[in-house]
């Protein structure tokens, strides 16, 4: 039926499975909708969030994708800038889960807010002193690049492609693509930054706040640089599971081995720097606020932070899997890589849980109470939401676009195939 | 054209003289249109720009000791004027004036983002998770002076705004630029019939916030009287609410404090 | 199954494409021309159009002839009150001390007379100026302290013979003097508009001092409650 | 020309193109944002002219001075007035939400009359004709005083104007709403021999002992007594709290005894004991003052009242008992009050007593900083109505409530007698019973009881401008205005130690068809007619009170006050022109007796404790603000939470939060459970005013009413209510 579109010289499983597919993330997609829904009809009273937890589970959400499509810009970077050419086996797969990561973000975004209608006036009243000025800005900007980068991806579409002048469009957008990566990197240093800024400059909660280098909070550079170390670790990942699902190979090892080890060693320098930054907030920061590290961890009946998270976040899914990833053995083996890679991810989903929910949970005035929170359902369905998109666009993206290069090579076609 | 000197209105509040009867709190509500539900217990999720706090000394019966805490905003003036909410609000909805060192919110710029609520350690700041709906008639007794607060929006206290932009309107009408100190007072401090709650200028040395706090305001407002502590001090979010107390208990309950053992 | 090969019609439609290019491109030019100059219209005109109801005001109020016959101008009627408050649009009790009987066989005053005071009911004008609830207008700062003419911002009101049409924002149930009758937002007198940045770019040529920490400018609580 | 795909691409570009250089996108969007600054379905409270007038709130015997802001002809704020002696600018939480009593939407509207278990609306003319048709036909029967009236004060204009026509009607039941000042006026009368109320000069005392009064929970005129809090701090004095609970009053004293709930009395007698043994009475007032020590000694250095034996029945350690009484009599102005929790509950006659011997003996009456008598106004001065034989023979009939008779001589007022009196014989001894105001089928205690009693009078006519549970139980309800809406004569301020009256306004034109109760009066004695209507010659309501305060009543129009600065107490009225600790009447009184909880303490072994807050009001209910200002630790969605201590929810298997059953003798229900350290083990603390029948959807349906689980207990030497506690059991539910 669809097979005009699906690109030469590799496989698709049958239509009629796809779309049942389609069908069964399509309706995990719809529940979220009808949350969403259920939230701008109904106003935010639909969520389980209240005026101790004003930031939650979107929040994290936000944070988290974005910190996960940190692997387009940092794959970006090292394939045009830094000129990795190997890199551009998955630069298109990565820049197609950056797409997802940030349509995904705004989207949260824009139903977190309670006043969605006047949302714009972020920008035309901008706050130039907040960093969520600055995320909303980069962000919008970022995503525009982002669509830029992605749009050739679908003119090579095998119909789109027999028009000249998309043709000739995708050819000269590739040819200055290295313009918009740095572009990219740059927008994505700042917000990216800026996110981290988000808890960072929050002077009044210690548990956040990082003192400052300039403007700047620690955070801000902690935050870009777990985004560039673990958002390639979730390109990897996202690789992966797609071989598994497709039952193909799609990328060869080496380029993943590559983007490895240069993860790897992001995540070692950066989980130095956290573990610095840790010391340094633990034994400063804090207690010059008049905290000391086990405020922040015990005494919390119903939150359940305990000091096993610090540990699970720095230990576990941060020094673990950077050590992982710079042995070569470990990244030959498939699945020792795919486990560093998953804690890797996990690490940089858990600190973003932790600066935004356990920031809030934890009592700065002494006579408050710890603050507990859990999702609503209609939280919980609009966060699904994005991963439904993520799942349909990118299954549709790998479907009908050439997003991997070495896929006809590793997956030569039967004779007699197309 | 020339300005009035800048005002720092504050507040003191005698914690030992409050008795926790919950009048502030009555009196801002009926100032300020603040909204009511069917079910109101959940103080996470009820508007209240002043809250009274319940401490206990932590102690067993019978050495059990309690204290009321009516918290307003503090209005922090943070370094200069960089109250931790205000540099926060993407936009520009939440400010610090310099002239009279309130903390304003305008409800009508605000669009929900709730970062103002994620920075403040007072919890002072409250969203409208729901539509601000009055019983058939009970919309009568809404004061005009204050706008009414629609779904999804963060508001918090003022400190009575409204009564200081009547208070100049009679003035200037009647040809003066200057207030006195009783033509402004906030509601709360109007109507505690213990008299705990004290407003005024905390720049004006003939004021009675000024001669009872003593406030060194070479350094973020810090207060000379012994008796006298700001709640989180150790943050530096210098707020403009002090607070009064003889019990040492209590003063501890303010803030945050490293036990060097 | 399709054919296999599909490239075969792609070349072949290039050329062809070229051809049909001239012919096409004067096509594609007048469709674009014909888009640009609908929704030109519809944006310009049919839009404004819709977007306001016109109201007439109950009584049509003759200011010209009021301003002669009073002693103190517009502060005749529209005054300061007790409360530091402005007055606005006059209340019946204060047209009912001249007009408790019709002064002249006028047919507007005769109507009104007989449709509001005699029944007693309050006039319910129209105001042009009316802001929104979020804004705190003081006339005592503008007029008293500024010395600022009424008709700065409210315009030449006080020699107009009737009362225009007054227009009101379907969507916002403002009246249209908010956004100014030029749909564009061109102002050309200082009371041809009254949104915020007007107050802002008054408030800036005075050189009110700012007390705003985040814009250097007023402080939002001014001129918002 | 072919209209294909590129052409039509073409013409939305150049729409698109067109629409962005049009304003339509820029305004639309600016619009959007307008109209979500305004939806039309959030309210915009219209502008207008402020004006203030002053008025005095009647919501409670306070009488405080408030200043009423409205927006034209709107109330949107209720200020306390800072001119006025009593409240000098403080308000209470309930007085500052008074406009939301005027503006309920559940005030009765008009008169309704009860048809087959549902109200039925009716003009005033039929209400009003057929409550008269029913008195008429009682009258005919020769039983009048099967008529009785219950109100929340006996003082002021309309209440003797209700009293007066139950007078010439022909029945003495006029019973005002229990209250500690039943105690404290009887045993100023039995001591001084001074028909007054007791004042407390609570500003100028500078040791002030409270043996169980919530000073700080709605005791008195809240604002004026937390004035005088302030000032005792402001001079460096000393208070004391001596109750079973942390209550705010004890939190905010310099000391607390938690001493066991019930022996307060017990308390002031062991004071008294040490005062004397000690020999540190003020001797030359007591010399000068007094007479009948001797018998005092006798009756207080008995063993029963040694220290020894009364930390045994308090709770303290006896050195706690003998440092009170010497830091109470080494005070320069002592003073010691009594009156548990908000003062609904009159206490026993004795208790009131012993707390009154103790001021005596360290000079503390009629003085500044001590207990004052203030005299009742006098200003109500009518001609003495003419009487026909079947108001004389009905008035000749003892009371209802068994005041004033052999065996309660000196009690004016005993409602808490009325269900058992009207569960005696075939036919309650009440046919008609006109409530206005004090909600008694809210406030009484006693539970299903008073409520089967209450049930048995056939003709209930209740005067409450709202929907209040006494009005839901009632035949009729001829709304009152409220006290926005009418004109009020308010003599004197509970527990203010000066004579004052304040005038109440009405400070917007009445929203209902609502009449005033003396209005009601005055139009049901015209029914009447005869000498009923001859005792009535006033037009109006207003018009009786500008005739009755004759020249006061400009003065009043204008200050909407009037207080005796000056004012010095009157000498003792007794027999031998001095303070009696003894003497005839107070020797024929029962012995003093701690009463104990009802209940067996085998079955129930936790004692019920209610509480009051200034939160929550027993006969108002409580308007939304004050229900949404209430603690989480006594609300909880819809649960209310009880009081106890860690280690009796401990023993209980009880965690903080938990569900649990209360039952007590009288009833059970369903609670949830607060743990604080601040209340002694073995105690259940309730707050009162909760578990409301009637009232707005704030309110209604929420928690449950101590009162329902609480019984009524008579003090053997009064016959007043003196019920502090019921024995109880808590379980987990």
């Amino acid at each position: 039926m669809d097979s005009a579109l699906i690109p030469k010289g590799v496989e698709r499983c049958p239509l009629g499975r796809f779309l049942a597919f389609i069908a069964i993330v399509g309706a995990v997609l719809l529940w979220g909708v009808v949350a969403m829904f259920l939230i701008y009809i109904k106003g935010l009273n639909q969520t389980n969030m209240n005026n101790a937890y004003g930031f939650a589970l979107w929040i994290w959400a936000d944070l988290a994708v974005i910190a996960l499509g940190g692997g387009a810009f940092f794959t970006g970077l090292l394939r045009y800038i830094f000129g990795k050419a190997e890199l551009k086996n998955i630069i298109n797969y990565a820049v197609l889960i950056g797409f997802v990561c940030y349509s995904s973000a705004l989207l949260i975004l824009a139903i977190d807010v309670g006043q969605p209608l006047r949302a714009w006036f972020i920008f035309w009243h901008a706050n130039v002193h907040s960093m969520l000025t600055e995320v909303a800005f980069c962000l919008t900007c970022y995503f525009g690049v982002l669509t830029i980068e992605y749009i050739p991806l679908i003119l090579e579409n095998r119909q789109i492609e027999r028009i000249s002048f998309f043709r000739h469009l995708a050819h000269n957008m590739h040819g200055i693509m290295a313009v918009f990566a740095a572009t990219g990197a740059f927008l994505s240093f700042f917000h990216q930054g800026s996110l981290g800024g988000v808890s960072g400059v929050l002077y009044g909660r210690p548990f956040g706040f990082r003192s400052g280098i300039g403007i700047w909070p620690w955070t801000f550079f902690l935050y870009t640089w777990s985004a560039a170390a673990c958002g390639p670790c979730f390109t990897i990942l996202v690789t992966r599971i797609t071989e598994m699902a497709t039952r193909k190979k799609l990328v060869k090892d080496e380029v993943i081995d590559l983007l490895a080890k240069i993860a790897g060693w992001m995540l070692v320098t950066y989980i130095a720097a956290k573990i610095v930054d840790t010391v340094y907030w633990a034994a400063v920061t804090a207690p010059a606020m008049g905290f000391t590290l086990m405020d922040f961890y015990t005494n919390n009946p119903g939150s359940a932070y305990g000091l096993w998270i610090l540990i699970a976040e720095v230990g576990l899914c941060g020094v673990l899997p950077a050590l992982m990833l710079i042995a070569p053995s470990v990244r030959r083996n498939a699945r020792l890589l795919f486990l560093a890679v998953l804690l890797a991810v996990l690490g940089a989903c858990l600190n973003r849980w932790v600066m935004i929910l356990q920031m809030q949970a934890v009592p700065v005035l002494p006579f408050e109470r710890w603050f507990t929170y859990f999702p609503s359902w209609q939280e919980i369905a609009t966060t699904i939401l994005p991963v439904a998109y993520g799942i349909i666009l990118i299954a549709f993206s790998y479907r009908y676009l050439p997003i991997f290069p070495q896929e006809a090579e590793l997956n030569p076609l039967p004779e007699g195939g197309r | 054209m020339d300005q009035p000197k800048n005002k720092r209105y504050g507040m003191v509040i005698d914690l030992d003289k409050c008795t926790g009867c919950g009048a502030c709190m009555v009196a801002c509500m009926a100032e300020n249109n603040i909204p009511f539900r069917d079910d109101d217990t959940d103080k996470l999720l009820s508007v209240s720009w002043m809250h009274v706090y319940r401490l206990s000394n932590g102690k067993p019966f019978p050495q059990a000791e309690e204290c009321f805490l009516p918290r307003p905003c503090q209005h922090c003036e943070g370094e200069h004027g960089h109250s931790p909410c205000v540099s926060v609000c993407p936009a520009t909805a939440t400010d610090y004036d310099m002239h009279t060192g309130i903390v304003s919110q305008i409800y009508t710029r605000c669009f929900g983002c709730r970062y103002c609520m994620a920075a403040c350690p007072y919890h002072v700041r409250q969203f409208n998770w729901w539509d601000p709906v009055w019983p058939e008639g009970m919309e009568r007794a809404l004061n005009p002076d204050v706008s009414v607060r629609m779904r999804g929006v963060v508001e918090k206290c003022s400190f009575c705004y409204s009564r200081y932009q009547t208070a100049l309107n009679r003035a200037y009408v009647e040809g003066r630029r200057e207030l006195a100190e009783e033509e402004y007072q906030t509601a709360c401090a109007q109507a505690c019939p213990a008299g705990a709650i004290v407003f005024g200028d905390l720049n004006n040395p003939r004021h009675r916030v000024h001669r009872i706090v003593q406030p060194d305001l070479a350094h973020g407002g810090r207060p000379r009287n012994p008796k006298a502590f700001r709640l989180l001090e150790r943050l530096g979010t210098h707020p403009k609410v002090y607070y009064l107390t003889g019990r040492d208990w209590v003063r501890r309950a303010g803030d945050n404090e490293v036990q060097k053992s | 199954m399709e054919e296999p090969k599909s490239s075969a019609p792609s070349s072949r439609s290039e050329p062809g494409q070229g051809g049909q290019g001239d012919g096409a491109g004067g096509a594609i030019i007048l469709f674009f021309i014909l888009g640009l100059a609908a929704s030109l219209l519809v944006g310009w005109v049919a839009f404004p159009a819709l977007l306001y109801s016109e109201k007439r005001q109950p009584v049509d109020f003759n200011h010209a002839l009021h301003n002669e016959i009073v002693d103190h101008g517009c502060a005749s009627c529209h005054f300061f009150r007790a409360d530091g408050g402005f007055s606005g649009a006059p209340k019946l009790a204060q047209c009912i001390e001249c007009h408790r009987e019709a002064n002249s066989d006028d047919p507007e005053e005769i109507r009104f007379v007989e449709e509001y005071v005699k029944p007693g009911r309050e006039v319910p004008w129209l105001v042009y100026a009316r802001q929104p609830d979020c804004v705190f207008f003081s006339h005592a700062a503008h007029v008293r302290l500024g010395g600022i003419d009424c008709a700065v911002c409210h315009g030449p009101m006080g020699e107009s013979t009737s009362l225009r049409p007054y227009q009101e924002n379907r969507i916002t149930g403002y009246s249209r003097d908010i956004w100014g009758w030029n749909i564009a937002g061109i102002k050309r007198n200082s009371w041809d508009r009254m949104k915020m940045d007007d107050c802002a770019e008054c408030h800036a040529q005075a050189r009110v001092p700012g007390g705003s920490v985040q814009t250097q400018k007023d402080g939002c609580f001014v001129c918002h409650k | 020309m072919k209209i294909d795909r590129r052409s039509f691409l073409a013409f939305v570009l150049g729409g698109a193109a067109g629409t962005a250089l049009s304003p339509l996108p820029w305004k639309l969007t600016d619009d959007i944002s307008i109209w979500t600054q305004n939806w039309p379905w959030t309210p915009v409270p219209p502008k207008g002219e402020t004006t203030y007038v002053d008025s005095t709130c009647t919501l409670c015997p306070g009488g405080c001075g408030i200043r009423v802001r409205r927006v034209e002809d709107r109330v949107v704020k209720i200020e306390g007035r800072n001119d006025h002696p009593v409240n000098r600018g403080g308000i209470c939480p309930l007085g500052a939400a008074g406009a939301q009593l005027l503006y309920s939407p559940w005030r009765v509207r008009q008169p309704l009359k009860k048809m087959d278990g549902r109200f039925v609306p009716v003009s005033w003319e039929q209400a009003i004709g057929e409550i008269a048709g029913v008195l008429r036909e009682l009258r005919e029967a020769g039983t009048p005083e099967a008529v009785a009236w219950i109100a929340d004060t006996d003082r002021g204009t309309t209440a003797e104007l209700c009293r007066r026509f139950l007078t010439v009607y022909g029945s003495p039941n006029f019973i005002r709403t229990p209250c500690a000042q039943d105690a404290w006026e009887t045993a100023l009368y039995l001591t001084q021999g001074q028909r007054a109320t007791a004042g407390f000069d609570l500003e100028r005392a500078t040791f002030l002992l409270s043996l169980g009064s919530g000073l700080l929970e709605g005791w008195g005129t809240p604002p004026f007594v937390f004035r005088a809090r302030g000032a005792l701090k402001d001079n460096n004095g000393r208070f004391v709290q001596a109750e079973a609970r942390l209550s705010k009053t004890a939190a905010k004293a310099d000391q607390w005894l938690p001493i066991l709930p019930g022996s307060e009395g017990t308390l002031a007698f062991g004071l008294i004991h040490v005062l004397l043994k000690e020999g540190r009475e003020r001797k030359p007032f007591v010399a000068a003052h007094t007479a009948g020590l001797e018998e005092l000694k006798r009756q207080a250095l008995q063993e029963a009242f040694s220290p020894e034996a009364v930390a045994q029945a308090t709770g303290l350690e006896a050195k706690a008992v003998v440092e009170l009484a010497r830091a109470f009599a080494a005070a320069e102005r002592p003073l010691a009050v009594c009156g548990r929790g908000a003062g609904r509950v009159p206490g026993g006659l004795q208790e009131t007593l012993a707390v009154h011997f103790l001021n005596a003996l360290v000079g503390s009456v009629n003085v500044e900083g001590g207990v004052i008598a203030v005299p009742e106004p006098e200003y109500i001065r009518w001609p003495e109505p003419e009487m026909d034989a079947v108001a004389s023979k009905g008035m000749q009939t003892p009371r209802v409530d068994g005041a004033g008779s052999e065996r309660y001589p000196h009690a004016r007022y005993l409602l808490n007698r009325l269900p058992e009196a009207l569960l005696q014989g075939d036919r309650p001894a009440v046919r008609v019973l006109f409530v206005s105001g004090g909600n008694p089928f809210y406030s009484l205690a006693g539970g299903e009881r008073t409520e089967k009693a209450l049930a048995r009078i056939p003709l209930i006519v209740s005067f409450s401008p709202f929907l209040d549970e006494t009005a839901a139980a009632a035949h009729y309800i001829l709304p009152a205005p409220t006290h926005l809406e009418r004109w009020e004569d308010v003599p004197g301020a509970a527990g203010y130690p000066k004579p004052v009256v304040g005038l109440a306004r009405p400070v917007v034109p009445p929203r209902f068809a609502t009449m005033p109760t003396a209005d009601v009066v005055l139009r049901l004695a015209r029914r009447l007619g005869g000498p009923i209507r001859a005792a009535f010659p006033w037009e109006s309501h207003e018009a009786c009170l500008r005739q009755t305060l004759g020249p006061a009543w400009e003065t009043l129009r204008r200050k909407g006050f009037a207080v005796e600065e000056g004012f010095k107490p009157q000498p003792f009225e007794t027999a031998s022109r001095k303070f009696e600790f003894a003497n005839a009447d107070l020797k024929r009184l029962a012995a003093f007796r701690p009463l104990p909880a009802p209940g067996d303490p085998g079955a129930f072994k936790l004692t019920l404790v209610p509480f009051d807050t200034l939160r929550l009001t027993a006969a108002l209910g409580a308007p939304p603000f004050l229900v949404k200002a209430l603690e989480s630790e006594i609300l909880l969605k819809n649960d209310i939470r009880v009081e106890i201590h860690p280690q009796t929810a401990r023993d209980l298997g009880l965690a903080d939060g938990a569900d649990a059953r209360i039952t007590t003798p009288q009833g059970s229900a369903r609670v949830k459970v607060y743990l604080t350290e601040g209340i002694r083990p073995g105690l259940v603390g309730m707050a009162r005013g909760l578990g409301r029948g009637a009232h707005d959807r704030y309110l209604a349906g929420k928690g449950v009413s101590a009162n329902r689980l609480l019984a009524l207990v008579e003090d053997p030497s009064s016959g007043l209510e003196a019920g502090w506690g019921i024995r109880a059991r808590l379980e987990r539910a």
